[in-house]
């Protein structure tokens, strides 16, 4: 069964130089203890999709599609029953944790604002739970009294990830949690992150746009290129076969060290992700495509079936209906 | 609090103040016009030559300089300000009884203005756009734009010339009452100045923070807490307000200089009997040592202000609090 | 605006060339047309904001007024000696605004005021901006030693009341229109030098001004091409804020009888009449519309600078 | 994919160009402005203590570590933007002058690229402008084939791949996407045709499908005119893609050096592993995790700097191996164990794979 379904969902950006479309026709599905990986470059849409699902993109922004978390449907809910299904239902782990975290409030009342606001227990319980949260995420209970300005980076996206907890949410999302991270620190956050998502059969979507942290916690992938998803699968199969040239260009960009294929030899793609207010005809990806043919300019992909349990929006994969001009 | 950071600020404010008393002394001595023709032009019209020289003797004016700073540093570490050319008393006293009135000017008009500036400011931040926000943004801008001055001759001339609600000016009606009688006379009369005073910061106080909190509302632990479902009224009043709060407080803290500077002009239109009205003779007779002594007393007054705001800060804010 | 080249194995390549840019022979007039784009660009920004139109507007008035108003007064309407109507008129269709003390025409008084008001500001703030911006700029830029006197210096300014400052030095030097000016630049500087200063403390932390120093660029080519390009907004935004507060600071030392006795202006004004009684009088007339002038031009050019700031300090800007 | 590239020989690295030896910065910690005057100083932070590295003729080294190692410090120091307390830096064999004047002519030769490339461009400037910067402060060189500076302004942005160079003359930065802002900064190195180009984390801040051409762009340089690059990363597969050496430093010094394919598949020194342990790689496989944050580099700790966190002490290793006291206790310097490869541990000697 889905925690979070997102159909045909589509994000329009209000802003003073024009309407910016952001998501362009998203569908997503994370079933109870799975990870999604939902991969992209910068403007790709992928953070917006995250602020999608709470709803807390700003007010004038066009939002189109159904989101279903936890069967509810997040885009007709009203503010009230939006509020009551904001973190108990879906809870973020945001980006950059140094700005997300209220720096004159201490850690333990920001842990435990969630569970007091939604009533799930009173003041003395919730400070215990916020107690047991900071210890599952390896920090001493003592921290509670802490302010965020005495952490340092790792510690301080910890905090975020026992404040996403505290609910016990049926879906965390995680933006970028390990972005800002030193490598060291980066690699103890995802292995906390594997670990409790292991212990506590946690549904998890993981954003970032680093392909390679996500082969290792992700089971399935999504790669999204223009506001759009350009392929899925299994995280293994994706990043190891990829079928989409868009997706093959991103998983050159982390090298295998030891593979004698990549010594020497750096490789990416030309040009830069479009503009999201002048996406290119036919396929977005095609300007920059190593495998374009013509029909490419003209022909917009869909998801097509390539190989077991995959989809890929490319005219070159075996589920692509017969067009003309295009040979396999 | 940090035992350094308090000790950090507290000597700040001691080299401020050490700062002012050496301006000050040069001011006088140094800058073109030598003090004895200062004096001369002051006085001259109650004051023979002989009684100028006395009084450049009395004041060590003929000695050497640094000789003079120590005699002036002495002096006004120990509160002698020497005497006012107009009246004859000692400078000290004739402050002495005009400290009180300014303090309960300028105290109740800083109380008045702050809290309706800052609820003003977060009400119109809050709702951006709404019609309150707009008349009151605009409001502040034509407040802040008017002088002081003018602004209490315009209630003068509307509650008191056309009303008659308020009495004209003084801080009493004399008539000898006591008890509540007089508690509500001196009300009266404080009605009109401490309005005045309040309407010509409560804009600036109203703007501050409405950008304070602006800036607050788009940062990236408010948006952590609607996502946690925390309804909008506890946003504000436990994440936004008070994060807004910390700068605005400082601000507001660091322009009550402005504040009694206003109030020099205010007590002259309305005869309040208080150091600004002092000031306003002083400068027409120009009686230089009332005007030296009220520019330390202003300075100080200001100077224990701004520490006053550091420590109010310091403690209030915990990365500043526990370093 | 771009789209791309589609070799991939090629570098990405402009195709749409923007129509009204064709390069220019010289490269030395390269950075000149594209000045002109930005500031074109910089004008339709503010073109937006309804509160910086207004006070543009109402700021090319008085400025109007200040220039050419006065050369329409009858120099008899504003002279003590030769003044025509009757002293203490209210207003009537020959004195629209009433008469003074002198019987000269208030309205004339103001007209002429005008001029001195807005010299004082502008003036005031020509100094203020001087002493303000290198101030600012140097403690920010050299740092050490020289920030910390700077600074000390900024600070202490900041602490003695100004009005304070303004009466002993107003008092001391003696009231002319000059030395006004001069108090009130002096009385000012500071908060423009903090304002500058931490700008050009974020200035100098950005990676273009260490790459400057990479390239070899000593002090003066790094201020002159990066500090100051980048610290200007904010000093030209500060201007306009400076001469509100200028003409405001002029009006409170008119106020208080600081003010130069020989030239008119509008605090002047008010001062006399509140000299002569007016109040109690009840000669709203010669009290109220001086005000009202200086209130407006105020708003004038405080609604310029704040929509000003608002562009340049995109924190405030809607989101 | 064709044959693998030649090794570089280590009997063969050629002319060295900038030589470090055991330089050392500290940053002075901060006092306020009247404890300053009471005499009171902070504790110095020693971001850079005894660091030694060669840069030759036409290579890329990759100096690697996590953040706060000390590698940017080490490369700025190189560009003569800071003055090291000790140490020498040279240039062909030249120490380096300590005053601006002096410096003025080594900043023709060694240029720098920034991670950031949308601040390392001053925002009011155009691209003209910005790559024309370093010539009108050293002036347009003369000669019998003397170019104008639209000439070289022009061949400049060519060679950094932003063609036809005149289309981008009158842009702004905010104007171009990452990959391409990242070009003109190249191009503005270009410029003036240096012999080495210092590359602070070039690539990660850029979006992971440009990395590759810039990376490429970079390394194409070195074939024309044998420019000398150095690259800090923190990303130890970046090094295996376009580095012939790595360097790895850990808390102000460089642990191990040696050819990139010595260094990242027979590492020596057990920092070097644990680094190479976070790199993340398919499968998901349970390696061991390096835990905790490197120290403060205030209080860098006796001995080895690494032995507080190093496995092979908490393992109880180094203990059996009779090293342990050493570890603790005994400064250590680099010592070369292969031909080119030096690493600085106790634990080289015993030849045992931890």
């Amino acid at each position: 069964m889905s925690v979070l379904s997102v159909r045909d969902l589509s994000v329009e950006y209000r802003t003073t130089g024009g309407d910016v479309p952001a998501v362009r026709g998203v569908d997503l599905e994370v079933d109870r203890g799975e990870v999604l990986g939902l991969a992209g470059e910068s403007g790709c849409g992928k953070s917006t999709i995250a602020g999608a699902i709470l709803r807390l993109l700003p007010a004038k922004t066009k939002i189109t599609g159904r989101i279903e978390l936890d069967g509810n449907d997040i885009l007709e809910l009203t503010p009230g029953k939006l509020r009551a299904v904001r973190w108990t239902a879906g809870s973020i782990v945001f980006q950059g944790a140094m700005h997300a975290m209220n720096p004159v409030q201490r850690i333990g009342e920001q842990i435990m604002e969630p569970i007091l606001v939604h009533g799930q227990s009173g003041e003395r319980e919730a400070r215990m739970r916020a107690g047991t949260l900071l210890e599952q995420v390896g920090l001493p209970t003592r921290r509670l009294d802490d302010y965020p300005h005495e952490l340092s980076g790792g510690q301080k996206q910890r905090i975020m990830i026992a404040m996403a907890l505290a609910c016990s949410p049926s879906l965390i999302v995680a933006d970028e949690p390990t972005t800002a991270l030193d490598v060291m620190v980066q690699a103890q956050v995802l292995q906390l992150l594997r670990t409790l998502q292991h212990d506590l059969g946690l549904a998890l979507l993981f954003i970032t746009h680093d392909l390679s942290v996500l082969v290792e916690v992700a089971d399935r992938l999504a790669i999204m290129y223009a506001g759009k998803v350009v392929e899925q699968g299994g995280a293994e199969a994706v990043f190891h076969s990829p079928a989409h040239p868009y997706t093959k260009a991103l998983a050159a960009a982390f090298p295998a060290i030891g593979d004698m294929r990549f010594r020497g030899r750096p490789s990416g793609l030309g040009g830069d992700p479009p503009d999201p207010q002048q996406i290119p005809t036919g396929c977005p990806f095609h300007p920059r495509c190593a495998e374009v043919i013509p029909a490419c300019s003209s022909v917009v992909p869909e998801l097509w079936t390539a190989g077991p349990a995959r989809l890929a929006a490319c005219v070159h994969v075996s589920g692509a209906p017969a067009l003309e001009g295009v040979s396999r | 609090m940090g035992r350094k950071y308090l000790a950090r600020k507290t000597l700040h404010a001691l080299a401020t103040l050490a700062f002012v008393l050496a301006f000050n002394f040069f001011l006088f001595r140094v800058m073109p016009g030598d003090p004895v023709r200062l004096l001369a032009r002051g006085a001259a019209t109650h004051m023979t030559p002989q009684r100028i020289a006395e009084i450049e003797h009395e004041q060590g004016l003929d000695r050497p300089l640094p000789q003079q700073f120590v005699v002036y540093a002495k002096n006004t570490l120990t509160g002698q300000f020497g005497i006012s050319f107009v009246t004859n008393e000692s400078v000290t006293s004739v402050i002495g009884r005009a400290i009180w009135p300014t303090v309960l000017l300028v105290g109740s008009a800083t109380l008045i203005s702050t809290f309706f500036g800052l609820w003003a400011g977060i009400k119109g931040a809050w709702g951006r756009g709404s019609l309150f926000d707009t008349t009151s943004l605009f409001g502040s801008l034509v407040l802040y734009s008017a002088p002081e001055g003018w602004l209490g001759m315009i209630l003068l001339i509307i509650f008191v010339g056309t009303f008659h609600w308020f009495p004209a000016g003084q801080m009493s009606s004399n008539t000898g009452q006591t008890g509540i009688a007089n508690v509500l006379d001196v009300l009266s009369h404080l009605f009109l100045p401490c309005m005045t005073l309040v309407l010509g910061y409560i804009g600036e106080y109203t703007i501050i923070m409405r950008s304070s909190l602006l800036e607050v509302m788009g940062e990236d632990f408010v948006m952590t807490a609607r996502a946690k479902g925390v309804p909008d009224r506890l946003v504000r009043r436990s994440h936004a307000v008070p994060n807004a709060l910390l700068p605005t407080l400082t601000l507001v803290f660091y322009s009550f200089g402005f504040i009694l500077g206003g109030s020099v002009i205010v007590e002259a239109v309305y005869s309040w009997p208080g150091l600004g009205q002092l000031t306003y003779r002083a400068i027409q007779d120009l009686d230089y040592n009332v005007i030296q002594a009220v520019f330390l007393l202003f300075s100080l007054a200001v100077i224990a202000f701004n520490l006053a705001a550091d420590i109010t800060y310091g403690y209030l804010d915990p990365r500043v609090r526990e370093a | 605006m771009q789209t791309l080249d589609p070799t991939p194995s090629e570098p990405p390549v402009l195709v749409e060339e923007p129509a009204d840019l064709v390069p220019p022979k010289s490269p030395r007039r390269i950075g000149w047309a594209r000045r002109r784009r930005a500031l074109s660009a910089f004008w339709k920004t503010y073109r937006r904001s309804r509160m910086g139109m207004v006070g543009l507007v109402m700021m090319i008035l008085f400025i109007l007024l200040a220039v050419f108003g006065p050369l329409f007064v009858p120099a008899r309407n504003v002279s003590v000696a030769f003044a025509t109507g009757k002293p203490f008129q209210p207003p009537s269709l020959q004195w629209p605004l009433g008469t003074d003390n002198f019987g000269r025409s208030v309205l004339s008084l103001i007209v002429v005021g005008s001029r001195i008001s807005l010299i004082v500001g502008f003036a005031a703030t020509v100094v203020t901006m001087v002493l303000g911006a290198g101030i600012g700029i140097a403690s920010g830029f050299y740092g050490g030693k020289t920030d910390t006197l700077l600074n000390a210096l900024t600070n202490w300014f900041l602490v003695i009341p100004w009005i304070a400052l303004a009466i002993v030095m107003a008092s001391i030097l003696g009231p002319t229109l000059l030395n006004i000016i001069l108090i009130i630049g002096i009385t000012s500087w500071a908060g423009t030098a903090r304002l500058v200063r931490a700008q050009a403390l974020t200035v100098k932390e950005r990676p273009y001004v260490e790459r400057a120093r990479a390239l070899g660029g000593g002090d003066v080519h790094t201020i002159a091409h990066h500090i100051l390009p980048n610290v200007m907004p904010v000093i030209f935004a500060n201007t306009v804020l400076t001469v509100a507060l200028s003409i405001l600071a002029e009006t409170t030392l008119s106020l208080l009888g600081l003010g130069d006795p020989n030239s008119i202006s509008w605090g002047g004004i008010i001062n006399e009449a509140f000299q002569a009684g007016a109040l109690s009088a009840g000669y709203w007339w010669w009290i109220i519309p001086p005000g009202v002038m200086i209130v407006l031009v105020v708003l004038a050019f405080t609604m310029c600078g704040y929509a000003l700031d608002e562009i340049i300090n995109p924190r405030l800007r809607e989101r | 994919m064709s044959d693998p590239q030649p090794e570089p020989d280590v009997a063969e690295l050629g002319v060295p160009v900038v030589e470090v030896e055991d330089l050392e910065v500290n940053f002075k910690g901060r006092v306020g402005f009247f404890a300053g005057l009471l005499g009171r100083k902070g504790f110095d932070a020693k971001a850079v203590d005894g660091v030694s590295i060669t840069l030759y003729e036409g290579e890329v080294l990759a100096l690697a570590g996590e953040s706060g190692c000390g590698k940017t410090t080490t490369a700025r120091a190189i560009m003569g933007l800071l003055i090291p307390d000790a140490g020498t830096i040279r240039y062909r064999g030249e120490p380096l002058a300590r005053s601006r004047r002096g410096l003025r002519g080594y900043r023709k030769q060694v240029q720098m690229v920034f991670q950031d490339p949308t601040a390392a461009l001053n925002p009011r400037q155009t691209i003209y402008e910005i790559v024309a910067e370093a010539l009108r402060i050293h002036g347009v060189p003369g000669g019998p084939d003397a170019k104008t500076e639209e000439q070289l302004v022009a061949r400049a942005l060519s060679r950094a791949g932003l063609r036809p160079p005149e289309r981008f003359y009158l842009l702004y930065p905010h104007e171009l996407s990452g990959g391409q802002r990242q070009r003109v900064v190249i191009a503005g190195a270009l410029v003036v045709d240096p012999a080495v180009i210092v590359a602070d984390e070039p690539v990660s801040n850029l979006d992971a499908s440009v990395r590759g051409e810039i990376l490429a762009l970079l390394m194409k340089l070195r074939e024309g005119s044998r420019i000398s690059i150095l690259i800090v990363t923190h990303d130890l597969g970046l090094a295996w893609t376009v580095a012939d050496r790595v360097a790895v430093m850990y808390l102000g010094r460089v642990v191990e050096v040696g050819p990139a394919e010595e260094v990242l598949q027979r590492p020596k020194h057990p920092y070097t592993k644990a680094l190479l342990n976070v790199v993340p790689e398919a499968g998901g496989t349970e390696r061991p995790i390096l835990q905790g944050e490197p120290p403060d580099p205030t209080r860098i700790p006796k001995g080895c700097r690494f032995h507080p966190r190093c496995p092979v002490v908490a393992s109880g290793r180094a203990e059996r191996l009779g090293i342990l006291n050493r570890c603790v206790s005994e400064d250590l310097a680099l010592e070369e164990i292969a031909p080119g490869h030096d690493v600085a541990c106790y634990l080289k000697g015993l030849g045992e794979e931890p």
